[in-house]
Parts: C-alpha cells; sequence; structure tokens
C-alpha cells in the first residue's frame, strides 16, 4: 500500500500547491472538513483535508489548511480544478465553510427549504430546527428564447428509480439546456459514521449506495486498516478483489439490459435480467447475501464458496451472446451511436471516473493507479473507447464484464478455496485513505479515528459526484426522447451522490 | 472485294491490337516473377495502329467508289464513317505508341513504374484499341455499346495506374459516371430496338445498322424521340458532353500521358460517332430538327461550360482536357447543322483535333517530367529550357486554337459557314463568341508557359530527345497536312459524312 | 400458361422488383441493402423466365438462368464481399461499422423515399408512349423498369459510400435490363451477354478500386473524394 | 334490409368494444410470454377498466371541456368506426355510408381529439405528446387513405364493403402486387397509428420518450379507462381493417345468421392471429430514434403510393 504524504499549508498558499499537484497529474479524489476541538494537535480549528491521487505509480498527497473555528473562509479553487468547486459548495452547505469568490455561490446539498444558517455537520450543529424558513428562492436559470420551453421531469420519476429533478430547456425536441438538481435523498450519512465504532461504520458503508456494496465496504475498510496499520493477508486481498469483480459484473450486466430496454427491445433486457439474476444466486452463494454484503471484513475477508468457472464460462456466453444481438440489432445500433457523445476534454475537465470516462478516451482505472493486491494481479487491459458515445459507454461495459469474469477465474483459482481470511485489526488509531475502483469508478474514504476508537469522521466519495456534471454536458444537443437511454447509460447513483 | 480480302482488312484492326494484348499480358505474368522488358517489344507495339492505318488505307481506296464492304455475315461492316475514323484512330494511336517507350523509360528511371507494369500498360493500351475498332467495325448497335463499354473497363486502370488518392478518385469518377451514364445509351439502344421490333424487323436485324437506318421511317416517332435523347445523353457522357462531363478533366489529368492523348483524341471521337449513327437514324425517323436542337443544346452548354473553366483553369492537364471538351462540342455544333459543308468539316474536326491534341498531351507529358509540375504558373520559360519541346508544344496549342495552316482552322470555317447556310446561324455565332473566350484564355496561358525566362526552380536546359520528338513532329506535320490539302482523302471525307446524312 | 396466371405473375415479379429498388434507398445497412440487391436480381430472372414461359422461347429461359446466376449470385457475392473486407475491429465486439452503414446520405433517407415516389411518377409519364404503341401485359409493366433505372440513378448520385454507389449502379442496370425484357423479351443473346460481361467486369473493377480508395483514404467515404477539382 | 343487417352491425361493434380489451391481453401476454414471464392474464386489461371506473374521477386544474370531452369523442368515433367497417357484413344498413374517406376522418378525429385533450391540460408532457402525436398522424393518415385507395382501384369504388364484395369475388386480387404493398404499407400505418413499436413502446414509463402515454399522462379514473378502451378498441379496429382487405374471406355478403356468426368467429381468430404475428415481432424489434420515424413513414407512404400507381400501370387485369 502506497504511503500518504501530508503536507500542512496556510490559506494563501494553497491554490499554489494545489496548482502544482494538479500540474504534476494528480487527480482532486476528496475533499473534507473537520472541525478540530481544542484538544487536537493544532488546537481548535476547521481543517480542510484535500485528498490528491496518481498513478501508477501509486501516489496520494494531502493538503491540510487550518481555518479559523468560528469563521472559516476558503480561497476557491474552482477555477483550478471543476470537483473542487463542488466540493466548496458542499462543504459550505454541510460545514458553513465560506468560499467568498467562489465563480458558482448557489447551493448544492441543501434544498432551499432548508433553514437559514444551520449546517448540519458542524458539532455545535444539534438536532435540525424546523423547516420553512427558506433562504431565498433557488430559481433555475431560464433559456430564453423562440421556441424555447421547459420541460420539468421529477423529482418523482415513472417507474421505480431514484430522486432527482430535471429541468431541459427544449426547443422542438432538440436539448439546449438541462439542469440536474439532486440531494433529495440526503441522509446526513456522513453525520451518522460519527461515533460509531468499526464494524457498525461497515454496516453503514455497506449502505451508502446499494449496488456498490462491496465498493463503498473495501475503500472504508482499506481505510481502517490504514489508520490502526493492521496489514491484511494477500489471500485477504485476493478474495476482496474478487468481491469487487463480482460486483462489477452484476451491475454491468443489469445495464446492459437496461440499456436494451430504453430502446424498447425488451427481450433482450428479460434475457440480461436473467442473467443478472443467476449472478446474484452466485453471490448468495459466495458471501451469503445477494448484493455480496458481509464478504468484505475489516482486517480481511469472507467467501462462503468459490465461483465455479465452468458456471462463469457459462455466464460469459450468455453475457456475449446477448451484447452481440444488441450490437448486430440496426436499430438498437443506430439509436446507441452518436447519442449523447461526451467530448475528451470534458470529461477530463469535469474529472469524470469509471466507464464515463474510459468512454470517452479517459484511462483512468483505479485497479491500475491504486492496487491493493500483489504486483501483476491488476486487470490485463482496461476497455477504453474513444467515441464518448451511448455506444461507446455500453461497449466499455461489454467488453469490462470479460475482463473481470477473467479476473474472477483467475483469483479464484488462485485463492484454492474458500473461507474466512482475517487477521483481527492492529492497534492504532489515526487516519486513513482507502481507494477502490467500484463499479462505476473510483470510490475514495478518508477517515479519522477518535482517540477513544470510534470514528470520529468519515467521508466518502463516490464517483457519482464526479460524473452527475457530465450528463448536461453530454446531452447537449441530444433529443428530448433518448434522455432515459443516456441517462441509463452514465447510471448514476443517487444515493451515493445524495449521501 | 473478295469475302477472304473483306474478313482480313476487317478483322485485322481489332485483332491484331487484341493479339499484342494477349502477348503483352503473357509477359506481364513473366514479368511479375522478374523478366526484363526487352527494347524492341516497345517499338513492335506500333505493329497494332501500322495495321490499323494500313487496313484504314485499303479500305479508303476501295469504300469511297464500291460502297460498304462486310463480314462474318453482317457481324462486322465499314462505311466511309468507319474507314474514317479507323484512320483517325491508327494514326492517332501510331502517334501515341511512338510516344510511349520515351514516356515510360521516364517512369521507370523516376521509379513509378518497373517491368511488370510496363506490360501492363501495353496490355490495357491495346486492348483499348481492339475496343475502339470493334467499335467503330461492328454493324451492330448493341455491340457498339458492348465496346465503348469495355472502353471504360480496359481504361479504368490506365487511369488510375498510380495508386495516389487523385488518381483513385479519378479512376473511381472515371468508371461510375461513364459507365452509369453510358447505361442511359443502353436504355436508349433498347428503345430503339423496341421500337424496331414493333416496326417489323426481325430480332436479329433489329439492332442491325444499315437495316435499322433503312428501315428507320417506320419507326415509332415518340419511343424513338426518347431513345434518341437517352442516347444523346449516354454517349455524350462518354463523348464529354454535359450534363455527365465530370469525370473528363479528372481522367484526362491523371492517366499517362499518351493514354490521355488516345483518350482525348480518339475516344472521345469514337463515342461520338457511335452517336452520330443514332443521330442517322433519329433523322429519318423523326425528321433532322430533333437531334439538331438536342445536339446544338448540348454542344452549346458545355462550350460555355469548357470556356468558363479555361478562363479560371490553372493545371495545364485539366486546361488540355477542358480544350477537348470545347472542340468536341464545336464537332458536335459540326454534327448538329449537317449537311454536305458542316458534317464532312466536323469529322475533319475530328481528325485535327485528334492529331493535335495527341501532340499536346504527349509534350504535357514530356512537360511534367521535366518541371514535376501540373500548374501552368510554375512552368514559365519552357521555350528557354527546351526549346524543341517548348515549340512543339506551343504549336500544338496554335493548332488546337484553330490557327492556320492547322486543319482545325478549314475544318472550323467549314462548320461556320455551314451554320450560316444551314440555318443556325445564331447558335453558330454564340458558338465564336465562347470560342473566342476558350481561345483568349488557352492562348494566355499557354504563352505563359512557353515564353518568358525560366523560373528559379526550373533546372538545366534540357533537349527533347530524338526517338520523342519524331512522333511529336509528325503529328503537327500531319495536322498541318490536313489542314493544307485533303487530297486523297476528300473522297473519303464525303462518303463519310454522306454515310450519316452530310447530304 | 394460362393468360391470367402470366399476368398475375409476371406483375408479382414487378412488384417485387420495383420493392427492392425503394427498398434500396429506404434502407441504410449496406449488408441488407446487398441482399435486396439480390432479390431484385432474382425477380429480374423470375421477368425473363416468366416471359420465356409464356411465349414459349426456351433461349430466353436460358438467358434467365444466366441472369439469375449473375445478378443474384455473382454481383452480390462480390459485393458483399468488398463489405466484409471493409469490416474492422478485432474481440468479440465490432465498435466501427460506419464502413457498413449509410450514415449520412446526401439526401436525407425520407427526402429520398419522397423523390422515389416522384421517380416513379415521372417514369409512369415517360413510358407513356411505349406502351401506347403495343399495350400488352409485357409492356404495360415498363414503367416498372423506367422506375427502377431512375431510382438507381439517384441512388447512384445521392449516396455517399462507395459501394453504396456500385449498389445504384446495379440497380439502374437491372431496370434497363428489366426494360429490354418488358419491351421487347430481352436484346439479342450476342448483346445480352456482352452486356452482362461489360456489368460483371465494370463491378469488378470498382471492387478493385475500392479496396484501392480504402489503402489511399482509410475509407470509402466518397466525400473524401476532393483530390481533384478545378481550383 | 333485413334484420340481420342490423344484427350484423350491432355484433360488430359488441365484439369490438368487448373484444378490444381481450386483444391487447392477450398480445401482452402473447409478448409476456415470449420474453419468458408470466404475464397476467388476457382478462387483465377489463380487470384494469373495472379497476379504473370504480375510482373517483379527477380532472386537472384549468383543464376546459377538450379534455373532458377527449375520451367520450375517442370511443364514440371508433365504435363508429366499428359499425362501418365490414368486419363481419357487407351489406348492413349503414354499408352505404361506409365510405373510406370517412373511416378514415373518423379515426383522425380521434387522434386529433386526444391531442387537444393533451394540450388542453397546459403540461409539458401532454404538449409534447401531442406535438409527436400530429407529427406522426401528419404523415399517418395519408398513407392509409392512399393505401386503401389503391385497394379500391380494382372496385372502382372507395365505399368499403364493395371493395371487400369485390375481393371476396375476385380472390386473384389480394396476390397482385398493387394490393400486396398497400397492405405492407398499412401495416406499418397501422403500427404508427395505434403507438406500437418502432414508432412508440406502448411498455414504457418513461415520460420522456413516450407519444401516446404522454397524451393521455394527466387522465386519471373513469376518463382513463375510456381513454384506454378507445385506444384498444382503435388498435382491435385497425388490425380487423387490415385483416378484411389482406384476407376477406369469411366475411358474409349474404344475410344469413349462420354466416354471420361464422364471419364473426373468422374475425375473431383473423385479428388474433395478426395481434399474435404484432405481438411476436414487436418482441424481437426496437424502437426507432424519434427523428427516424419520419423515415420509417415515408417509406410506407412510398409502399402506398407505389401500390396506387402499380394498380394503375401493372396490367390492371389481374384482378379485373
Amino acid at each position: 500500500m502506497a504511503a500518504r504524504t501530508v503536507h500542512e499549508v496556510g490559506v494563501g498558499e494553497l491554490p499554489g500547491a494545489v496548482e502544482a499537484l494538479l500540474d504534476g497529474g494528480a487527480r482532486l479524489g476528496l475533499v473534507a472538513a473537520h472541525h478540530d476541538g481544542e484538544g487536537a494537535v493544532g488546537g481548535r480549528a476547521v481543517r480542510v483535508v484535500y485528498l490528491f491521487l496518481a498513478g501508477p505509480p501509486d501516489l496520494r498527497t494531502e493538503l491540510h489548511v487550518r481555518l479559523d473555528a468560528d469563521r472559516p473562509r476558503l480561497p476557491s479553487l474552482a477555477e483550478l480544478s471543476f470537483p473542487a468547486g463542488r466540493f466548496e459548495r458542499e462543504m459550505h452547505d454541510l460545514h458553513g465553510v465560506e468560499v467568498p469568490d467562489h465563480p458558482l455561490p448557489r447551493r448544492l446539498v441543501r434544498h432551499f427549504h432548508w433553514p437559514r444558517g444551520w449546517y448540519p455537520l458542524r458539532p455545535d450543529a444539534g438536532p435540525p430546527p424546523p423547516f420553512g424558513e427558506p433562504e431565498g428562492p433557488y430559481p433555475f436559470l431560464r433559456v430564453e428564447g423562440d421556441g424555447v420551453y421547459e420541460i420539468p421531469v421529477g423529482p418523482v420519476h415513472a417507474g421505480l428509480i431514484e430522486p432527482g429533478h430535471f429541468r431541459f430547456s427544449v426547443v422542438g425536441e432538440t436539448i439546449i439546456k438541462l439542469k440536474a438538481r439532486l440531494w433529495f435523498v440526503h441522509k446526513g450519512v456522513e453525520k451518522l459514521f460519527q461515533g460509531r465504532d468499526v464494524a457498525g461504520g461497515l454496516r453503514l458503508a455497506e449502505r451508502i449506495s446499494g449496488d456498490t456494496a462491496v465498493g463503498h465496504a473495501l475503500a472504508y475498510c482499506l481505510a481502517v486498516e490504514e489508520a490502526t496499520g493492521t496489514d491484511v493477508p494477500e489471500a485477504a486481498r485476493q478474495a476482496r478483489a474478487l468481491l469487487l469483480e463480482l460486483e462489477r459484473v452484476h451491475n454491468h450486466v443489469a445495464d446492459l439490459g437496461a440499456l436494451c430496454n430504453d430502446v424498447g427491445h425488451a427481450i433482450l433486457n428479460a434475457h440480461a435480467q436473467r442473467v443478472r439474476e443467476e449472478l446474484l444466486r452466485l453471490n448468495q452463494l459466495t458471501t451469503g447475501h445477494r448484493l455480496l454484503r458481509g464478504g468484505v471484513l475489516p482486517g480481511g475477508a469472507a467467501l462462503r464458496a468459490l465461483p465455479d468457472p465452468a458456471r462463469t464460462a457459462a455466464l460469459r456466453a450468455d453475457i456475449r451472446e446477448i451484447a452481440q444481438l444488441a450490437l448486430g440489432h440496426t436499430t438498437v445500433r443506430d439509436r446507441f451511436t452518436g447519442t449523447a457523445r461526451l467530448p475528451e476534454q470534458a470529461a477530463r475537465d469535469l474529472g469524470c471516473l469509471g466507464y464515463v470516462a474510459r468512454a470517452s478516451g479517459l484511462t483512468a482505472d483505479a485497479r491500475i493507479a491504486h492496487p491493493f493486491l500483489a504486483e501483476g494481479s491488476a486487470p490485463p487491459a482496461v476497455p477504453v473507447h474513444t467515441a464518448g458515445d451511448v455506444l461507446a459507454r455500453f461497449l466499455v461495459r461489454a467488453e469490462e464484464i470479460e475482463v473481470s469474469l477473467g479476473l474472477i477465474d483467475r483469483l479464484a483459482a488462485s485463492l484454492g478455496a474458500p473461507g474466512t481470511y482475517a487477521v483481527p485489526l492492529a492497534g492504532g488509531s489515526g487516519s486513513g485513505v482507502g481507494v477502490v475502483e467500484g463499479w462505476r469508478g473510483a470510490i475514495a474514504t478518508r477517515l479519522e479515528f477518535s482517540p477513544d476508537g470510534t470514528l470520529a469522521r468519515v467521508k466518502p466519495v463516490d464517483p457519482s459526484f464526479f460524473n452527475w456534471p457530465a450528463l448536461p454536458v453530454a446531452l447537449k444537443a441530444t433529443i428530448v426522447p433518448d434522455f432515459p437511454l443516456a441517462n441509463k447509460s452514465f447510471n448514476l447513483s443517487y444515493a451515493g451522490n445524495d449521501l | 472485294m473478295n469475302p477472304a480480302a473483306s474478313a482480313l482488312l476487317l478483322t485485322a484492326p481489332p485483332a491484331v491490337p487484341l493479339a499484342a494484348a494477349a502477348l503483352h499480358a503473357v509477359a506481364w505474368r513473366r514479368a511479375a516473377r522478374g523478366a526484363r522488358v526487352p527494347g524492341p517489344a516497345q517499338w513492335a507495339g506500333l505493329l497494332g495502329p501500322a495495321a490499323i492505318v494500313g487496313c484504314a488505307a485499303a479500305l479508303a481506296s476501295y469504300v469511297p467508289g464500291h460502297g460498304p464492304v462486310t463480314a462474318y455475315g453482317r457481324l462486322l461492316r465499314a462505311d466511309g464513317l468507319s474507314v474514317w475514323m479507323l484512320l483517325v484512330t491508327g494514326a492517332v494511336a501510331l502517334l501515341a505508341l511512338a510516344a510511349s517507350p520515351g514516356y515510360l523509360a521516364g517512369e521507370r528511371a523516376a521509379g513509378h513504374t518497373d517491368a511488370a507494369g510496363t506490360h501492363r500498360y501495353y496490355t490495357l493500351v491495346h486492348a483499348f484499341l481492339a475496343a475502339m475498332c470493334v467499335a467503330l467495325l461492328a454493324a451492330n448497335l448493341g455491340v457498339v455499346w458492348v465496346a465503348i463499354e469495355a472502353t471504360t473497363i480496359v481504361t479504368a486502370f490506365l487511369v488510375g495506374h498510380r495508386t495516389t488518392r487523385a488518381s483513385v478518385e479519378a479512376a473511381w469518377k472515371y468508371v461510375v459516371i461513364c459507365s452509369a451514364g453510358i447505361a442511359l445509351a443502353f436504355l436508349g439502344t433498347v428503345l430503339i430496338y423496341y421500337a424496331a421490333r414493333q416496326a417489323g424487323i426481325s430480332e436479329a436485324s433489329a439492332l442491325d445498322w444499315p437495316t435499322l437506318a433503312a428501315h428507320a421511317g417506320r419507326l415509332d416517332p415518340a419511343v424513338t424521340r426518347l431513345g434518341t435523347a437517352l442516347v444523346v445523353l449516354g454517349f455524350g457522357a462518354k463523348a464529354g458532353l454535359v450534363p455527365l462531363h465530370a469525370w473528363l478533366p479528372d481522367a484526362h489529368s491523371q492517366a499517362p500521358a499518351p493514354v490521355s492523348a488516345l483518350m482525348s483524341g480518339v475516344l472521345l471521337a469514337v463515342s461520338f460517332t457511335a452517336l452520330l449513327r443514332y443521330k442517322a437514324v433519329a433523322d429519318t425517323a423523326l425528321g433532322a430538327g430533333y437531334t439538331r436542337g438536342l445536339l446544338a443544346t448540348v454542344a452549346l452548354v458545355t462550350l460555355a461550360l469548357s470556356a468558363v473553366l479555361l478562363l479560371a483553369q490553372r493545371d495545364y492537364k485539366r486546361m488540355l482536357a477542358y480544350s477537348s471538351m470545347e472542340h468536341m462540342s464545336v464537332i458536335a455544333l459540326g454534327a448538329a447543322i449537317g449537311g454536305p459543308v458542316a458534317m464532312p468539316a466536323a469529322l475533319l474536326h475530328v481528325a485535327g483535333h485528334g492529331l493535335a491534341k495527341t501532340v499536346a498531351f504527349c509534350s504535357a507529358g514530356h512537360i511534367l517530367r521535366l518541371r514535376e509540375t501540373t500548374r501552368v504558373g510554375r512552368v514559365r520559360g519552357l521555350l528557354a529550357q527546351s526549346p524543341a519541346l517548348g515549340a512543339v508544344f506551343g504549336l500544338a496549342v496554335v493548332a488546337l486554337l484553330g490557327l492556320p495552316p492547322f486543319s482545325l482552322f478549314a475544318s472550323e470555317v467549314g462548320i461556320v459557314r455551314g451554320g450560316f447556310t444551314g440555318g443556325l446561324g445564331w447558335a453558330v455565332s454564340l458558338a465564336l463568341a465562347l470560342v473566342l473566350f476558350a481561345f483568349a484564355a488557352l492562348g494566355y496561358r499557354t504563352g505563359r508557359m512557353v515564353l518568358g525566362p525560366p523560373v528559379a526552380a526550373a533546372g538545366p536546359p534540357q533537349a527533347l530527345g530524338v526517338t520523342s520528338a519524331v512522333p511529336l513532329v509528325a503529328g503537327l506535320l500531319a495536322c498541318a497536312a490536313l489542314g493544307t490539302a485533303l487530297g486523297p482523302l476528300s473522297h473519303l471525307l464525303t462518303a463519310a459524312a454522306t454515310t450519316v446524312g452530310g447530304r | 400458361m394460362s393468360h391470367g396466371v402470366y399476368a398475375q405473375l409476371l406483375d408479382l415479379a414487378c412488384g417485387v422488383f420495383l420493392l427492392c429498388a425503394v427498398v434500396v434507398l429506404w434502407r441504410r445497412e449496406l449488408a441488407v441493402v446487398v441482399r435486396v440487391l439480390a432479390v431484385q436480381g432474382a425477380a429480374l430472372a423470375a421477368i425473363a423466365a416468366v416471359l420465356g414461359g409464356h411465349e414459349r422461347r426456351w433461349g430466353l429461359l436460358v438467358v434467365a438462368a444466366g441472369v439469375g446466376v449473375l445478378r443474384a449470385g455473382v454481383l452480390p457475392y462480390l459485393l458483399r464481399r468488398a463489405l466484409d473486407v471493409g469490416a474492422v475491429g478485432g474481440g468479440p465486439y465490432r465498435e466501427d461499422v460506419s464502413e457498413g452503414r449509410e450514415t449520412r446520405p446526401v439526401v436525407n433517407v425520407a427526402a429520398s423515399l419522397v423523390v422515389a415516389a416522384l421517380l416513379v411518377l415521372l417514369a409512369y409519364a415517360v413510358a407513356r408512349p411505349l406502351v401506347a404503341l403495343d399495350p400488352t401485359p409485357a409492356t404495360r409493366a415498363l414503367p416498372v423498369g423506367l422506375s427502377v433505372v431512375l431510382i438507381g440513378f439517384f441512388a447512384l448520385v445521392a449516396r455517399r459510400r462507395a459501394l453504396a454507389q456500385v449498389v445504384g449502379f446495379l440497380v439502374l442496370d437491372n431496370g434497363i435490363t428489366a426494360t429490354a425484357f418488358l419491351a421487347a423479351s430481352g436484346v439479342p443473346p450476342i448483346v445480352e451477354l456482352g452486356v452482362s460481361f461489360d456489368v460483371l467486369l465494370a463491378v469488378l473493377v470498382l471492387y478493385v478500386l475500392t479496396a484501392r480508395m480504402r489503402a489511399a483514404f482509410g475509407g470509402t467515404d466518397l466525400d473524401d473524394l476532393r483530390e481533384l477539382s478545378d481550383r | 334490409m333485413s334484420a340481420t343487417g342490423y344484427v350484423a352491425v350491432a355484433a360488430q361493434v359488441a365484439v369490438v368494444a368487448g373484444g378490444a380489451p381481450l386483444l391487447t391481453g392477450w398480445m401482452r401476454q402473447v409478448r409476456a410470454r415470449l420474453e419468458g414471464r408470466a404475464g397476467a392474464g388476457v382478462v387483465q386489461p377489463w380487470r384494469d377498466a373495472r379497476k379504473l371506473l370504480r375510482k373517483e374521477p379527477v380532472s386537472p386544474t384549468g383543464t376546459g371541456p377538450a379534455f373532458r370531452l377527449a375520451p367520450l369523442l375517442l370511443v364514440a368515433g371508433t365504435a363508429v368506426v366499428a359499425a362501418l367497417v365490414p368486419l363481419a357484413a357487407t351489406r348492413t344498413p349503414v354499408s352505404g355510408s361506409a365510405d373510406l374517406i370517412l373511416v378514415v376522418a373518423l379515426l383522425a378525429l380521434g387522434t386529433v381529439a386526444l391531442a387537444l385533450a393533451g394540450l388542453d391540460t397546459g403540461t409539458a408532457f401532454g404538449g409534447m405528446g401531442a406535438s409527436r402525436e400530429m407529427t406522426i398522424a401528419a404523415l399517418v393518415e395519408p398513407t392509409i387513405l392512399l393505401a386503401v385507395f389503391a385497394v379500391s382501384i380494382p372496385a372502382g369504388s372507395t365505399n368499403l364493403p364493395a371493395i371487400v364484395a369485390g375481393t371476396i369475388d375476385h380472390p386473384a386480387r389480394t396476390a397482385s402486387p398493387a394490393e400486396l404493398l398497400a397492405v405492407a404499407a398499412l401495416v406499418v400505418a397501422v403500427l404508427a397509428e395505434t403507438g406500437r413499436i418502432p414508432v412508440d413502446n406502448p411498455a414504457t414509463h418513461l415520460e420522456l420518450t413516450m407519444v401516446h402515454e404522454a397524451m393521455v399522462l394527466e387522465y386519471a379514473g373513469p376518463d382513463l379507462a375510456l381513454v384506454e378502451l378507445g385506444s384498444q378498441m382503435r388498435l382491435a379496429v385497425l388490425l380487423g381493417l387490415v385483416a378484411t382487405l389482406a384476407a376477406p374471406w369469411g366475411v358474409a355478403t349474404g344475410g344469413s345468421p349462420a354466416l354471420l356468426a361464422l364471419a364473426l368467429a373468422l374475425l375473431v381468430a383473423k385479428v388474433a392471429v395478426l395481434g399474435t404475428a404484432l405481438a411476436a415481432a414487436e418482441v424481437f424489434r426496437a424502437k426507432v430514434r424519434l427523428f427516424k420515424v419520419p423515415e420509417l413513414l415515408a417509406g410506407s407512404f412510398v409502399l402506398a403510393l407505389l401500390a396506387v400507381v402499380g394498380s394503375y400501370f401493372l396490367t390492371g387485369e389481374a384482378g379485373r
């Protein structure tokens, strides 16, 4: 595991230091604010941690900035990095950190009906005061012009999907601007982590985004292990990698089917969901839970069974057939091709992660940049496409399934037999960072322990947080009826984003 | 003439080039395995054109006096028009093939081709000649069509002889436009066949031109009108007339110089000859007014277009190509006017243009090798660098401009005279104005190429080799001779014009 | 063959023949278009065979068989091969299929279908004197042949892929052959033979040129052909 | 005019009104089985209708009479069409007015009524659905008109019963290219008119892709039940029309009650077969991009036009 370097910087030095790191090829992985009390090392302050990640070789650099505890003020980094600007808005909403020179100083997390001046993550926040004293109106940007009309969609959607509000400005059928408003399911996850023990934190981490149980649990466990100084045996790491790939496969298969369904090709969806069901049953056999909860443990992993290579081979053949049928169907292919194109430069500027980035020509993959396995166990190839359209995202998924199934076979063979591979946590209690390539992209979790061994602060960041702004960019000039398809091709998590 | 002699005279023009093509095809396969090109083999290529000229000369002495010669149950047939065109084809081919060894030597020296490429060149050129001879000598209009389409196929790889982007593009446009265009001519042929069958002509002779021409009066006018329009459109495409002319400048500028010469000098005219045969049928069936209007319109539009494009042209090979379109439209105008003055003049114009354009294209090939550019602006001072080449090119263009003593002067005067007496004075006046435009453009650009001080990058002075110079000078002399006196050929010319209504 | 059945079969073959031409304009996938071309070739052979059977001219049946082999077999096979050569991409999934699709025709599909409709009407108008000359079931179908000629010509002009142009050319040629059959039970065999041979050679030449075009331009989009112009 | 004529008209309307939901249920069932699902059963649309009819009628605020009247107009118009079209019998009291142009106009009336209702709601979805529906309808109606017109040429009349009776007398007509082209065009037009794949996806829940469903998004309770019934009846009538034109055998030309019963049974069988084929085809088709819909419809329009032209310039004697 790579060492993490920590630099304490002053407020004035921050932009220069960040610029140097970004120029060196690092990306901003996470920003978390901490409210240090009197007893902390540096005294009472609001400490903002910027985590920068780069790799390979695996490099993790933290910048710590101390702000006045009563009137925390930060210089905005939004001009340097788009995600930084979003983190700053989030910090403002949750911690009350002010960013006076922010180019877009609007609310992000807290909707307009949230009470003014109440910041839930402050230690002295207390229970939420009654709502109803709005902090002023929160209008959408209106697009004016001949023939422009608005379509508001959501937050409650037809079909069983999570809540989010979309405001389309449309001419004819062509989208000229899309504004997405999220955080309808803000649950206060970060607050809930505070004060839990390690096991309690794991239960919460597994539930951050239901479809990413392994990814978030693993990022959390890696962070715990780094903080406590625990060294996990190689077998446990392999078991974790196997679980991670199992999660990737069942989610990707579901997406392949859902994409076909969104172009009205129901039978391919029916078959994709059948394959997914088989995968979920395989998950059940492997961990005792269909969504793979309970597989990753702090200090190790537990497997009840190993996937049978014959079964994975049959699944691979099935999935390949479904994907090839979809790609061979001219109407399906036509709908996918050129729809919702995300240009490479936009993906890079927005800090996109995962298959969204890889479909637009970026090669970001934490399995290679931040490996937790021994050398040589990284995936043999990361599928990358350059078109950035729905077809590219479909192809990246289909090809990743191939790679993942290969990895599953290899890891299962290397493990040999199922079992619980875990070591007790060592006694340390500092801070830790875990970076994992979840199925949606790189998940980063940073945590700090209290002196009493409970969790003082946990900040998980789902890749959806980075990828959501890419959706409106990709949808520019797409037609309205193609929105569901484009949205599904991104398939971003609301729960993982809204926390 | 006894049957054996007529069979020999009608078979030899296509058969000798075809045999040469076959021999070269064999040598081509051997050369692919590393054999070299023997020098005499290339000069043996002159046998084909020589046979054509010889047979044509023999026929020329017989046909004007005794009427058409046929062979193989009237499958092959030579009348005045065929013989005249055969003579022109043979003469131009003689020049082009005489210029070929020099051209190919240059290509090989520059590394553009090798022994196999040389044989491929000769195979295709001879097959091209054979196809044109069949097109001229076949009595069945369907076979004429097949032969003309065959010329497209054979020359496709000559146009695309280099696999550069420009060359592939030219070849693609050439094949697609010509094949599609000429397909329309076939549709026209089918319609005329339909009309002929309905007129009671038997299946075997419904496409036989003499029969058709003899019974043309019985053809249904409406069907014939449609068929003729399609034929004019279709064979017009191959003859470089609007609206399907777009292939011409590309193909002519990309083909090897001697092939450009053959295509421009005779292929356009051979295709136009086929058109003339349909015109003769249509004139009988519909009266002369219909084809006259059609051809005059097409000719004037082509002339206007080529004059405009000549004005804007900066590439001298394309310039020559547009000049071909200009001359084809003059010929088409002559044919539209018809009659005893304009029709022979038009046919004479075919010959004069063929010879002069061959010289022009072959010398353009030499210029390209010397200066390695086709831009007019970069070829200044030709006369200073290579006096012989400059002079030949200059004189060829003078001939193309229609100045005396070259035959194009005589033929253009004939067409104009015919036009004013034949009731198409307005068309001729318009054409004269347009030709004047073309004249100015061509003259100005050629002047810039030939005269003046050489450009800096021109390189040392170079003499034109004797072997290269002889065919060029011979072509110019022949063109000038035709312009001064027709001599024994005037009978043939009259016979040729009479065949297609030049009475 | 009774007169009614003959007319019915002839009409059916002509209907399929015309429909194929329209479908060529309608569909964008070249693989489908090539299959449709094969069907059209078969319909053309059927027209010839029905005529031959009706007029009891056994030579025409032989011609029909030859036409069938060439236009429903050999030529589509050649196009199919050219298409397969152009297919790229390794692995289980093919990413780029643009070579096999007419993605951006010069005239969009809806408009070209309307144009096809107008062309059919034009053909009907143009063919009236032809039908009037000798109204039989066969000559009444002459507008079908002319429509296909016009549609083929339009496809040739309005398509951007090299192979689509070749298909347009072949549709044009099929139309002419059909016109010949319908008008006069086909041209004399020697001419038919020569024409078929020429068409085969032309397609072979275009096949080779397609390969060269791929080598020189990296694709068969005819919009890339911009080397030669009068500038 | 015999009493059987009146019975025939009543039977046609009854069969269409009662059977249309069953047809939809049957098609959903076929689809479900082909996709490996159990399906809700053939009578589910009737159960849905019962459920909806029991609900309290709710109209969005601000809507006017157009919104309330549209479902009634849709159902009534379709019922009239069901009475006019010679689905089971050619000689009925109304057969004289069963003109093809009237039928197409009545079908268009329902479409326009729903589109107006969609606009009347003032919501973005209603307007969007209405605009899409009218775009499609503008292309579909001429196609239907032209296709049926092509079929009417041999009969020399645009009266539907006359056309059907003519085809029964001259069965060879059904195999003529004009007729085949017309039926092909009609099938595509019917797919578009009834909002089936590949034009619209009747099973979708995604508001932004819908056409028909977007227009009726604001309906609830008994109104929704009527709208659903109306759409189901349209599907049944149009499939019945295709079946009657393409394979008219069995349609009663005489007045015998037994023949009429047989005709009704055959009608049900024919429509069920068509429905099965349609549902099965839908399983393997995907919905085309909205902007490609005009391409598809232009194609069917050309087919219809070719059918008309073809029935003139192909011998025309084949069926005569």
